[in-house]
């Protein structure tokens, strides 16, 4: 495809915001029929590049070719007229609207005049199937799960005959068969010469999907290079910038599984549950061990870290805390009782978005402590620069906004929030949602390193390899329910946690 | 058509209003005689006509999580612009009425464009518009004009029989047929659906490539529109103008749009709602004149004591059935 | 309900205001036992429909308690509505007597115009409505049946010409300042015309400074603050719409460290009980008297019609102006 | 940073405020001129000050309640009632003591902590949206106010108690020290305390703020009892300055003058970041702009012409987008991201 003409090239784009260079020229070609693969860490300049891209900043350097001629794209809406579809990397949709209305809003149908929303319903159930996804159309976004809002927003890129197809950490909140689906799908619009720009944190998926990539490091760029014709250990020292020597450590795969001595109990819920959120089940955590939550999407793990944590009120069941009865019903009862939650949720249970990273790092603490005794400044220094420092948050300035931090950052600061606490036990759903593999590895080893110190952790996430690496002890949901507790031996393998996920045929 | 099937959920507020209103009616009737009557229904409507047009209005305003401050201000300013140019500049009403109906569009423009562009807080700028609309129609003139005009009079006094020997007000007509003509946009245009989009997340709507700068621009022009339109009605219903007109109404409009379960956090709302809001405040007003006795500071405790026993029943109705959605 | 409500004047009483005193035991005989009333009452009871404008000042609640007491003295229903200031409410509550079938409406208007539909539905209704205090300006004067009320022109040109006898011998200029009332409302604009109508005719008088007070004692003393500090001593005279104004500007006039009613003359209108004190000891000079307490003047007016009797359209409220020297006399005999 | 974002928050309301200033200066030469008369500190100035206490007081409060997204239109009425308490209960007492002072303040501003109580519970319980929670209190509590003073304007002959809003301290208006004290008590509390940190995380993002232990309904609760308080204290200060109690006008469309002096001040009604330095700067521009109105005798009629305008240019002055567009100030900022529905803001 290389002698064709670029369907996009973007020369020497630089963007700058007040303190931070996002992006110092900076370049990107696209050829119809490619998938193309930005890499970088968290901060290097991915997102932005593609908001230059679309329109949402304002290019302060650099130009944009389109199908050879320059544009200058200075609205979403134009990005679009264009033919340049794109999913960001937060859910961007209405939560108050329906997904149908999500699907169209902007490019509705119309019939004598008028909405037609039977129309609609159906074309946007259909292009659900097309994601295997069926959900009644008619509620409200609000009431799904970040993954099916992601998979919305998805079917929402397709919906339009777009030249170039923009997705921006698409797979974060989705598990395999989501996946899958979307690549399937990815494929065949490959097939009808359209130019994808795919970002993500997972090699494999890179592996398997993309055929070229670009590389940034903290907003430069790095090169750009056949997939194929380049390996892991040498694409991620391009990311990290770091030789292949040094990252051995990081690399091999063996951060094994910290098998809890104690059988101590920690916490004990039995009968536990929720009406219409999750069926009442019993649950044993002991003192230092990593318990695992697999299931599909919407299988109800969310909902279960949630009543553990008092975020929802369970309406049967008791729970002890190390022997002791508890009832929680708020998440505050949880926390003085030692128990952190990091949501699945970042944008909208996560994040105070007006707030510097170290206030949004002191937060649960200091609710800890109260509202009167406040902090010291320099405490709350010294507990910002360790954590940005651990977990290489960047850029390394706790009176940064939040919000102008990447997605990846954010999540964190997510994390560090609840580690300050010290918690004895720390629930995390999907904490390593957007997270590079740095930091990943980073947060593995932090969650063994608790669990050797004898704390509890109970462990969200969509990919099962994680969960089988880390875990002690795995619970397989499956629609709301509780079906399966496994003991995490050698012999436990993926094949068998997927069969009980998907239901056990 | 979109809500049929989740009616119940999302449509649930304005149920309550509604089953709240004929509630309150049954009260008044029973406590009242002559209460149970069409007519006190129907005056319901005269006595409004005005509220209900702005209400619509600031429906779209608040669902796209802004607001207006300005409309009360702009009905006293189009009265008066309409008064001193029929009655002083001695110009038809052909040339009058439109005149006057651009006054609060022009306004609700500008107000839109300064909101928009310059990333104001729409609380001030409007609030800034009231000062201005009240300001202007003072020094329009300070007195109050009467008309005397035989269009103006046909307008006013005009009486539109209703079966049962009960009868309407043109200005009835009007706003009903704006309500009808606002509900049709909300839900079935893409300006309609903009604007709840908007109010749902003004960000992912930009992300989304929605005209959000057009869209919200126009939606203050509405609202503006609306405010004229009812400043037309209500000098249609005062036969003359003046500057201290609907003084404060632009609270009472927004008490009937949020009674009407419409979301001050925008994103969530329905113009059926803000009318039965208006109708709310309406019967409160006629209870206690019905009542009759109530000094003027028992009149004050009374509104308010029927404002909150309404708002929290609402909340309660609320409740209980997203308890039950919850569960079901 | 009318029981808390009747229990709620209660409350009134004991924070101590005679009017209410008065007018709560009548109101609850009333509202209880009407039926037995009516017995007592061989004929003519009558059901009477009174909507008030508001409560926004002193005076208007004397008037308020005047007209209601009267109304129930006599032995009639009252239907009391207050307007809370808003002309559209106002136009309710007469639209709601009409559909009550009362014997006569009572009103004062809100402002002068907008009334002529809700009028001629009354006069269809053959409902005969008295206007109190503000009249309407409607050519048709057959919608109502007469007007009983003070002439704010009147009081404003009282107010110039103690002015100008009182200056008669001092040479000018003399420096006027003038607390007008809530921009807009009929007495503010009307006491204005009426004053500056009989001080323009001599070029000595100049007026200043003209600004809104907003009747309010607050707003009076701080515009008069400001005033006093742009203008200071060569302000001669202070025009006030009304007493409350007044006060707040004595206040001012003190704080500034000049002597009120001696350095600076004090007009005021409205002679409430407050004026006659502040006259009497000498930080007033003179006030107009705009009586609100016309409640039985007016019942027997409604009586005599319903009597079939004849009234003339336009009846004034005897008022008169009083000075600082009369005030000390005067003072115990003043009602409110 | 967290200073320099301070600095350009204030900077623009101070400008504004010293050109008002200014202005008085070509109409009045001695208007910044402050002498000693009788041991009392007059001047222009000085009345701003002190004619403002009352704004400045509400405005705080004011400023708590919008930073965790709400709202309070009840301090108009709030004002009228503690005024009212006030002046009652030392209305029919001619004693010289200062017994009854201390009753009538506690009593008034007792009251105003439960009123606000009442709010808070309304908002942050019961869950109703607080324009409308405390639009009720805003129309019964003029009413409660009247019933209170029986709807007549009662004068008070209590000499102790005209020293709340009109007596002298070290030769400055007492009320200037009330404000001063209630000033510093909320930036110690909010600042010195985490509870600022806490109103803003509750007013940026209220479901992380609760998953993150934080009782956000206590902090709403709280808020609304010290916006009550506040408007309480301004009540008696107003009362005391004319020796009365004015049930109907006391405080009438006091509520919006302050929701504009707190924005004006740089706080987002969307809530988060609150500066209370800012609100007292938006109160004294407002203040200030009343008195000049006043005292360069502009027509009564054009008063609201004249505000209106000043409230624009303060408001184009803070917007970022204007500066760039007008004097090509400041770098160019993203188009949509930060720019969400926040309004007047520099970050
Ligand atoms: N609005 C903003 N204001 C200031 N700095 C910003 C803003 N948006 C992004 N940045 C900075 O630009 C840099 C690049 O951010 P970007 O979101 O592009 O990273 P990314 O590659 O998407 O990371 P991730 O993989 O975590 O999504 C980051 O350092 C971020 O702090
Ligand atoms: N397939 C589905 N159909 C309808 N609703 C769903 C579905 N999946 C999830 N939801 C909604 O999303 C909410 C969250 O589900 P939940 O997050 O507990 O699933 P999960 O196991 O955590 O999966 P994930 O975390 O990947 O979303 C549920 O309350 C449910 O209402
Ligand atoms: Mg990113
Ligand atoms: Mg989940």
């Amino acid at each position: 495809m290389a002698q064709q003409l670029a369907k996009l090239e973007m020369k020497n784009i630089v963007k700058e915001f007040p303190g931070v260079k996002a992006l110092s020229d900076v370049q990107l070609s696209l050829y119809p029929g490619e998938v193309h693969a930005l890499m970088g860490e968290n901060g290097a300049g991915k997102s932005t590049l593609i908001k230059v891209l679309t329109g949402v900043y304002s290019i302060d350097q650099g130009t944009v070719t389109l199908e050879g001629k320059q544009v200058s794209i200075n609205s979403p809406l134009k990005a679009q007229e264009l033919g340049i579809s794109t999913v960001y990397q937060e859910v961007n949709l209405c939560s108050n609207l329906s997904v149908t209305e999500n699907i169209f809003i902007g490019r509705e149908i119309k019939k004598y005049g008028r909405l037609a929303w039977k129309e609609m319903n159906q074309h946007a159930e259909k292009l659900l199937e097309r994601l295997q996804l069926n959900i009644d159309v008619t509620k409200l976004l609000s009431s799904y799960s970040v993954a099916i809002q992601q998979m919305v927003a998805i079917a929402r890129a397709l919906n339009v005959s777009a030249k170039i197809l923009i997705l921006d950490e698409p797979t974060s909140s989705l598990d395999r068969d989501e996946v899958q689906q979307l690549f399937a799908v990815m494929r065949q619009l490959k097939k009808d010469g359209l130019a994808i720009v795919f970002v993500s944190h997972f090699l494999d998926q890179i592996y398997e999907i993309t055929d070229r990539l670009t590389v940034l490091r903290n907003g430069e760029w790095i090169g750009e290079y056949k997939t194929e014709a380049i390996d892991r250990m040498e694409l991620v020292s391009k990311m990290i910038g770091k030789d292949l020597a040094e990252l051995e450590a990081i690399s091999s795969k063996t951060t094994d599984i910290s098998q809890s001595d104690t059988l101590e109990s920690m916490l004990q819920a039995n009968e536990v549950g929720l009406n219409g959120k999750i069926s009442p089940f019993d649950l044993e955590l002991r003192k230092g061990e990593i318990y695992g939550l697999a299931g599909l999407l919407g299988s109800g793990r969310t909902e279960m870290a949630r009543v553990l944590f008092g975020a929802d009120k369970a309406d049967k069941g008791k729970m002890t805390i190390n022997g002791k009865d508890v009832h929680f019903t708020t998440p505050r009862s949880a926390i003085l009782n030692k128990i952190g939650f990091c949501s699945e949720n970042r944008k909208t249970e996560g994040i105070i978005p007006e707030l510097t990273v170290r206030e949004n790092m002191i937060l649960a603490i200091q609710s800890v402590y109260g509202w009167f005794r406040y902090l010291s400044r320099a405490k709350q220094m010294k507990i910002a620069e360790e954590y940005i420092q651990l977990l290489n948050i960047r850029p390394a300035n706790p009176e940064q906004l939040i919000k102008n931090l990447s997605g990846g950052n954010q999540q964190k600061v997510m994390l560090a929030r609840w580690l300050v606490t010290n918690p004895d036990l720390l629930i995390l759903d999907e904490p390593t949602r957007g997270i590079d593999i740095g930091a990943k590895t980073e947060i593995m080893k932090l969650m063994t390193h608790l669990s050797k110190e004898n704390k509890s952790i109970l462990f969200i996430s969509s990919e099962i390899e994680e969960i089988l690496r880390t875990c002690d002890r795995i619970a397989v949901l499956r629609d709301r329910k509780k079906v399966q507790e496994f003991d995490n031996d050698r012999e436990l393998t993926q094949q068998d946690l997927m069969k009980e996920m998907a239901g056990g045929m | 058509m979109i809500n049929r099937l989740s009616l119940d959920y999302k449509q649930l507020p304005l149920v309550a209003t509604i089953s709240l209103f004929v509630l309150m009616f049954s009260f008044g009737s029973l406590r009242y005689t002559g209460f149970f009557s069409t007519q006190v229904f129907l005056n319901l409507f005269i006595n409004n006509a005005f509220l209900i047009v702005i209400a619509v209005g600031m429906t779209f305003v608040i669902v796209s999580g802004g607001i207006d401050l300005s409309v009360g201000s702009v009905i006293a300013l189009t009265s008066m612009v309409t008064a001193s140019l029929t009655m002083e500049a001695q110009l038809s009403p052909f040339i009058v009425v439109p005149i006057s109906l651009l006054v609060g569009t022009v306004l609700g423009v500008i107000q839109g464009a300064l909101i928009h562009f310059y990333n104001l807080q729409p609380f001030i700028v409007t609030l800034a518009g009231m000062f201005l609309a009240r300001g202007l129609s003072y020094m329009i003139s300070v007195e109050t004009i009467a008309i005397d005009h035989p269009f103006f009079n046909f307008m006013a006094n005009s009486q539109i029989p209703v079966p049962g020997g009960n009868f309407i007000s043109i200005s009835v007509v009007i706003a009903l047929i704006v309500v009808f003509i606002a509900m049709f946009v909300a839900h079935f245009t893409k300006f309609g659906r903009n604007v709840y989009a908007i109010g749902g997340s003004e960000q992912s709507a930009m992300l989304m490539g929605l005209p959000v700068a057009r869209t919200k621009i126009l939606i203050y022009t509405l609202s503006g529109f609306c405010a004229s339109l009812a400043g037309l009605i209500f000098t249609f219903y005062m036969l003359s103008g003046y500057g201290l007109h609907a003084n404060g109404m632009e609270l009472d409009t927004i008490a009937a749009v949020v009674i009407g379960g419409t979301l001050l956090t925008g994103g969530a709302g329905y113009v059926a709602g803000s009318v039965v809001g208006v109708l709310i405040l309406g019967i409160i007003q006629t209870i206690i004149v019905f009542e009759g006795t109530l000094s003027s500071w028992w009149t004050k405790i009374a509104i308010g004591a029927l404002l909150l026993l309404f708002i929290v029943l609402q909340r309660v109705i609320v409740w209980r059935s997203e308890k039950k959605h919850a569960n079901g | 309900g009318s029981t808390d409500e009747s229990s709620g004047n209660g409350e009134n009483t004991d924070n101590g205001t005679e009017q209410t005193a008065e007018d709560t035991k009548p109101e609850e005989t009333n509202s209880d036992t009407e039926e037995k009333e009516s017995d007592d009452q061989s004929a003519e009871k009558l059901v009477i429909g009174f909507s008030q404008v508001g409560a926004e000042s002193e005076w208007r609640t004397a008037n308020t308690k005047s007209i209601q007491n009267a109304i129930k003295d006599a032995g009639h229903e009252l239907k009391f509505s207050d307007a809370q200031q808003k002309q559209e409410n106002q136009i309710k509550a007469i639209r709601s007597f009409i559909t009550q079938k009362v014997d006569a409406i009572v009103f004062s208007p809100v402002v002068e115009t907008g009334f002529e539909t809700v009028l001629r539905e009354a006069k269809d209704a053959g409902i005969p409505v008295f206007l109190v205090d503000r009249a309407v300006d409607v050519d048709d004067d057959s919608l109502w049946v007469t007007f009983l009320g003070s002439d704010f022109v009147e009081e404003g040109r009282k107010a110039g010409n103690w002015l100008v006898e009182e200056m008669a011998d001092q040479e000018g200029p003399v420096n006027i300042v003038e607390l007008q009332g809530t921009v807009g409302s009929a007495p503010a604009i009307d006491r204005k015309q009426g004053f500056e109508e009989i001080v323009s005719k001599e070029d000595k008088f100049e007026i200043i400074k003209s600004q809104t007070g907003d009747f309010t004692r607050a707003k009076g003393k701080e515009v008069m603050e400001a005033f006093l500090k742009s203008d200071g001593e060569n302000i001669d005279v202070l025009y006030s719409h009304n007493y409350d104004m007044a006060i707040g500007a004595i206040q001012a006039i003190e704080e500034y460290g000049l002597k009120p009613g001696e350095d600076i003359k004090i007009i005021g209108v409205d002679a409430v009980r407050g004026a006659f004190e502040a006259m009497a000891d000498g930080k007033m000079n003179v006030t107009i008297e705009c009586n609100p307490l016309f409640g039985p003047q007016l019942v027997e007016l409604i009586e005599k019609h319903a009597a079939g009797g004849e009234i003339e359209k336009r009846i004034a409220v005897e008022e008169s102006m009083y000075t600082m020297d009369q005030a000390e006399e005067l003072l115990p005999t003043r009602k409110y | 940073m967290l200073k320099g974002m301070m600095k350009t928050k204030l900077f623009w309301p101070i400008i504004v405020l010293i050109l008002i200033l200014v202005i008085n200066l070509f109409f009045d030469r001695s208007f910044f001129s402050i002498e000693l008369r009788n041991g009392h500190l007059t001047g222009s100035l000085i009345d701003i000050l002190n004619r403002g206490a009352p704004l400045i007081l509400i405005s705080i409060g004011m400023t708590l309640v919008i930073a965790t997204k709400g709202i309070d239109l009840s301090v108009g009425s709030i004002i009228a009632m503690s005024g009212a308490i006030g002046a009652m209960t030392v209305a029919d007492t001619a004693s010289e003591g200062s017994g009854p002072l201390w009753m009538a303040i506690g009593l008034s501003l007792i009251i105003c902590l439960v009123v606000g109580g009442w709010n808070g519970l309304l908002v942050s319980r019961v869950g109703v949206q607080p324009i409308v929670a405390t639009l009720i209190l805003m129309v019964a509590g003029r009413g409660i106010a009247q019933l209170i003073t029986g709807g007549q304007i009662t004068t008070v002959y209590y000499e102790p108690y005209s020293f709340i809003g009109g007596g002298y301290l070290l030769t400055l208006p007492f009320s200037v020290f009330i404000v001063a004290f209630v000033f510093l008590m909320a930036v110690l509390l909010t600042r010195k305390t985490a509870l600022g940190l806490f109103i803003e995380s509750v007013g940026s993002n209220a479901d992380a703020s609760r998953l993150a232990g934080i009782n956000s309904k206590n902090i709403m609760l709280m808020v609304y009892m010290f916006s009550g308080l506040c408007a309480g204290v301004a009540g008696l200060i107003l009362s005391s300055n004319v020796m009365s109690a004015d049930g109907n006008n006391a405080g009438l469309w006091f509520e919006l003058d302050a929701i504009l002096a707190v924005v004006i001040g740089g706080t987002s009604l969307m809530g988060g970041r609150f500066y209370l330095m800012g609100t007292v700067i938006g109160a004294l521009i407002i203040q200030s702009l009343t008195t000049t109105i006043y005292s360069i005798g502009v027509p009564a009629e054009t008063n609201l012409v004249v505000k209106a305008l000043v409230v624009l240019v303060v408001c184009l002055l803070q917007s970022a987008e204007f500066r760039r567009k007008v004097f090509g100030i400041g770098k160019v900022k993203p188009t949509g991201e930060q720019k969400g529905r926040e309004g007047v803001t520099l970050s």
